[in-house]
């Protein structure tokens, strides 16, 4: 472990912050694209209002991006030690880089899920009666608040990693 | 899977299953019979029909409406969404959605086996097939001389042969009367039903079997009143109740035991659904027990709509239709013979 | 035209005995007539319940036909549509049926029917079985309602179209009784009296010339014999004038008469 | 009931035919009227917008030309279509009676022996008179 390159981790915590994210707004994408269309066909207005859904979805990608963007912006060069090691300093960095994308690109995960599976009631309910549209949204909004603690978290955590 | 449906379920069936409340939003409401009730013709039926889901069916019809011609386009409207969603839906939805035909299915091998035997017409007796109960080899159906011949050639081939091999035995088919042997298909088919949806697991697993129970139990009932006073016997009425729901196995020896409509009341007024059902009726009066069932039905299908990611919406949309079918069939009924006073009295407001 | 009002008689030989025939026949006639006349009557009295009794069962039957199809409509809303094409696979033997028997009103044959059923369960008795059996079976109740009225009334209405037959040929009768044969018996007894009449008259003025000739031959005889007795012979004078008005008053009596008996050969 | 013993002979008791809509026909089935001999021949006839008038006009004549009917029921907007016939059928066996259908409400002034009835009053009241 010691011998272990920190930006190993610091990769992979970037990977993590945009791959499972991404994952995440996908997958919602999905859940809520799917319930959409078919609740479509038949009532046709809710589609432009429930592109909200898509887009909170979708918002839990750009997440991951910008953590992963913000993360790739502490990657410094770091010198080694004498004996080849990395400073703790470096290490600390790459395990709190590593740190915050995981957590990022988790929250992000169960964000999306979560705000695909409202999305999709949030459709179903909205093409049948449209007065649950914003009710259905304000559980939305909560539930996209999820991938933010996420990416609050994975900010504060990434702020002290300084690889010098 | 428990759980986690929300996150798979979507991914074979989100499309139908939004397609189908999409169909369940269409089902006239309230307001809806409301209108249909101050009707006084059919045609003015037609034109508030025209104004709801059903568009513009009756369009081509030919002036002289007839209720059944209603009934059947109202049928046909029913068949053609349903295929329109067997057609996309994938494994398990589609064993599923086959699963709700079977019951059609059994009435219309039934009617097709008792006609053959009086050797009426294939052709007419196809017309006479509810539409939702087809099978592709129906038709040969008609070949068959007699009951063994008709298992060994034909039925085997369909969804339906377990249930025919599981409960009858080619000795029985011969000389049993019809209307038993139908009932214990039905009841084949309602447990294997069952189990299929346990099988399913999930949400699906858990409002579906409480629906089937229901649909056991209200059958279980049905049997033994309409039965009291038949040449049915203890034993034989014993063996049309399916083997699973709130009465089975304490209410069925209960029921098994029941001569006539009151001890039935007593029995039933044990369990709280069927308490109920039974307090809304007068003593000795059984008329309107179908009505009632309807309606708890009913509000059983109506609620399996608040969950998502569960099949059961497929099956309560169907019985849904049927029950609407039903409801415009007894208003235009209704409103041709002149019974506008009872027209309140057969319908089944859904939503 | 003078023998008689009506016209028409029998051809009969004039007798006393004929007439005693013709007068029985008349006798039976009009009993006839007063026995056809009251069975008329009390047939167009039964006709007349029986026509009151077609229209209220008519009126019935509405409602009745009407109430059953409701109770259709209720077991087909419990039961299913689908329910007809069972019970339509169902048909087997007749269990109603219906049984012809025959009323005798005032000798008419009135045909009635009469519904029973053969013994036996339906076919039909676990039809809906699992749903709506109840209302099936009071559907069934209420047909076979209908059916009871329809036989009624089913047999009423051959009532009435077999009175109505019964009638019109009774008072044919009774109208052929009282304008034809009954009018051509009284011709005939007048007839025949009116001829006995003639026949007898005849009788008495053939012995009267008889007497008149045996008179006159004896006058001569006497004459020849004895013209003696003078105031006889003015006597006897006095008489003969008064025999010969009544002669010469018959002749034209008679002639008519024998016209008529030819225009009688002549018709028959 | 003795009759129904019998059996066997005419006495056995006769049919009641039908000519009618499905649903009229279907509730005198249930009622346990319907019969099929062994030619399968059965005595009623369902109209629907496919039936033809020639096939009911047999169908009429078939039924009141058989022995073991004793009735014969024809909704009354069947009867309109082959009014002929039943006006110039005079038979008092089998009798036809003409029954309303759901559909149409019974109308007296349609039918063939109430309207001879009709007739017959008047024409029964003017000979009352002379009586």
């Amino acid at each position: 472990m010691l011998y272990m390159s920190p930006y190993v981790f610091s990769a992979i915590g970037i990977a993590l912050a945009v791959g499972v994210s991404v994952l995440g707004a996908a997958w919602g994408i999905f859940i809520t694209g799917s319930s959409l269309v078919g609740a479509a066909i038949k009532v046709p207005r809710i589609t432009s209002k429930n592109l909200i859904s898509i887009i909170f979805c979708e918002a839990v990608a750009i997440y991951g991006v910008i953590v992963a963007i913000i993360l790739q912006t502490k990657l410094e060069p770091s010198p080694r030690g004498p004996d080849g090691r990395y400073t703790p300093q470096a290490m600390r960095a790459g395990y709190s880089l590593f740190a915050s994308g995981l957590i990022v690109g988790l929250a992000n995960l169960v964000c999306g899920l979560c705000v695909g599976i409202v999305g999709s009631s949030c459709a179903l309910s909205d093409a049948q009666n449209s007065t649950l549209f914003v009710k259905i949204l304000v559980i939305e909004i909560f539930g996209s608040a999820l991938g933010l603690f996420g990416v609050i978290v994975g900010i504060i955590l990434s702020s002290q990693a300084v690889f010098k | 899977m428990y759980g986690f449906e929300a996150m798979t379920f979507n991914v074979k069936d989100g499309y139908l299953e939004a397609m189908v409340r999409g169909y369940r939003s269409g089902l006239l409401t309230a307001a809806d019979y409301n209108n249909l009730c101050q009707c006084e013709t059919l045609e003015d039926i037609k034109l508030h029909l025209s104004g709801t889901d059903y568009g513009s069916f009756l369009a081509n019809e030919p002036s002289p409406l007839r209720t059944s011609t209603i009934v059947e386009k109202c049928t046909q409207k029913l068949v053609d969404e349903f295929n329109h969603l067997r057609c996309q839906a994938t494994e398990p939805l589609s064993t599923f959605l086959d699963y709700i035909t079977y019951g059609h299915m059994i009435d219309n091998v039934v009617l097709i086996v008792t006609g053959t035997l009086h050797e009426r017409d294939v052709q007419d007796l196809l017309d006479k097939c509810h539409p939702l109960g087809m099978f592709d080899s129906m038709a040969t159906l008609a070949v068959a001389q007699n009951m063994r011949e008709l298992y060994r050639l034909v039925l085997v081939d369909t969804p339906l042969a377990p249930y025919f091999s599981g409960c009858i035995s080619s000795e029985d088919l011969d000389d049993m009367n019809i209307e038993i042997m139908r009932n214990t298909l039905y009841k084949a088919y309602l447990e294997d039903f069952y189990r299929f949806c346990q099988k399913l697991g999930g949400a699906t697993a858990e409002i579906m079997c409480d629906l089937l129970a229901f649909e056991a139990d209200r059958r279980a009932i049905d049997i033994t009143i309409n039965s009291i006073g038949t040449e049915l016997s203890r034993d034989d009425r014993r063996k049309l109740y399916a083997d699973f729901g709130l009465l089975y196995p304490y209410g069925h020896e209960e029921l098994c035991a029941c001569e006539d409509f009151d001890q039935v009341r007593s029995a039933m007024e044990k369990y709280h659904p069927f308490q109920a059902i039974f307090s809304k009726l007068s003593f000795g009066e059984s008329q309107m027990l179908d009505k009632a069932f309807y309606e708890e039905e009913v509000k059983r299908l109506a609620l399996s709509f608040e969950q998502q990611f569960h099949y059961s919406v497929f099956f309560a949309y169907v019985k849904l239709r049927e029950q609407e079918v039903r409801n415009l069939m007894w208003i235009s009924e209704c409103v041709m013979q002149n019974q506008k006073s009872r027209i309140h009295d057969g319908i089944v407001i859904t939503f | 035209m003078s023998s008689g009002g009506g016209g028409a008689r029998l051809n009969v030989v004039p007798t006393v005995t004929v007439l005693a025939v013709i007068k029985a026949r008349l006798i039976g006639a009009t009993k006839g007539h007063q026995l056809l006349k009251k069975k008329s009557d009390a047939l167009t009295m039964q006709f007349r319940s029986i026509l009151k009794k077609i229209v209220q069962t008519k009126e019935q039957m509405g409602e009745t036909m009407r109430a059953s199809a409701f109770a259709l409509t209720e077991a087909k809303y419990s039961a299913g549509e689908n329910i007809k094409h069972v019970v339509f696979e169902n048909v087997d033997q007749a269990v109603l049926k219906v049984r012809t028997k025959q009323d005798n009103v005032a000798g008419v044959k009135l045909p009635r029917f009469e519904q029973f059923s053969e013994p036996g369960e339906g076919k039909n008795d676990l039809t809906g079985l699992a749903r709506g059996g109840q209302q099936i079976q009071l559907c069934r109740g209420a047909f076979v309602k209908s059916v009871e009225l329809l036989v009624e009334l089913a047999s009423l209405q051959t009532s009435f179209l077999t009175l109505d037959e019964a009638i019109k040929t009774t008072n044919r009768r009774v109208n052929a009784l009282e304008n034809v044969v009954k009018p051509k018996l009284e011709n005939t007894i007048q007839y025949i009296k009116g001829e006995l009449d003639e026949l007898e008259r005849e009788e008495f003025f053939r012995l009267k010339k008889v007497q008149g000739n045996k008179k006159k031959q004896l006058q001569r005889q006497l004459a020849e014999a004895a013209a003696a007795v003078a105031v006889a012979v003015a006597a006897e004078a006095g008489k003969s004038a008064a025999d010969g008005a009544n002669h010469v008053a018959d002749p034209y009596r008679f002639g008519g008469q024998q016209e008529a008996e030819e225009d009688g050969d002549i018709m028959f | 009931m003795a009759a129904a013993a019998a059996g066997g002979r005419s006495e056995e008791g006769a049919l009641i035919a039908m000519i009618a809509d499905e649903d009229t026909i279907t509730g005198f089935l249930l009622a346990g009227v319907g019969h099929k001999d062994f030619r399968r021949k059965t005595n009623f006839l369902v109209v629907d917008s496919k039936t033809s008038t020639r096939t009911i006009e047999d169908t009429f004549k078939e039924f009141t030309s058989r022995e073991d009917i004793a009735i014969v029921l024809i909704s009354q907007f069947v009867a309109n279509m082959i009014r002929f016939a039943i006006d110039s059928y005079r038979k008092p066996v089998p009798a036809i009676l003409e029954i309303p259908s759901k559909e149409h409400p019974y109308d007296p002034s349609q039918d063939s022996i109430l309207s001879r009835v009709k007739h017959l009053f008047q024409a029964d009241t003017g000979s009352a008179v002379r009586f």
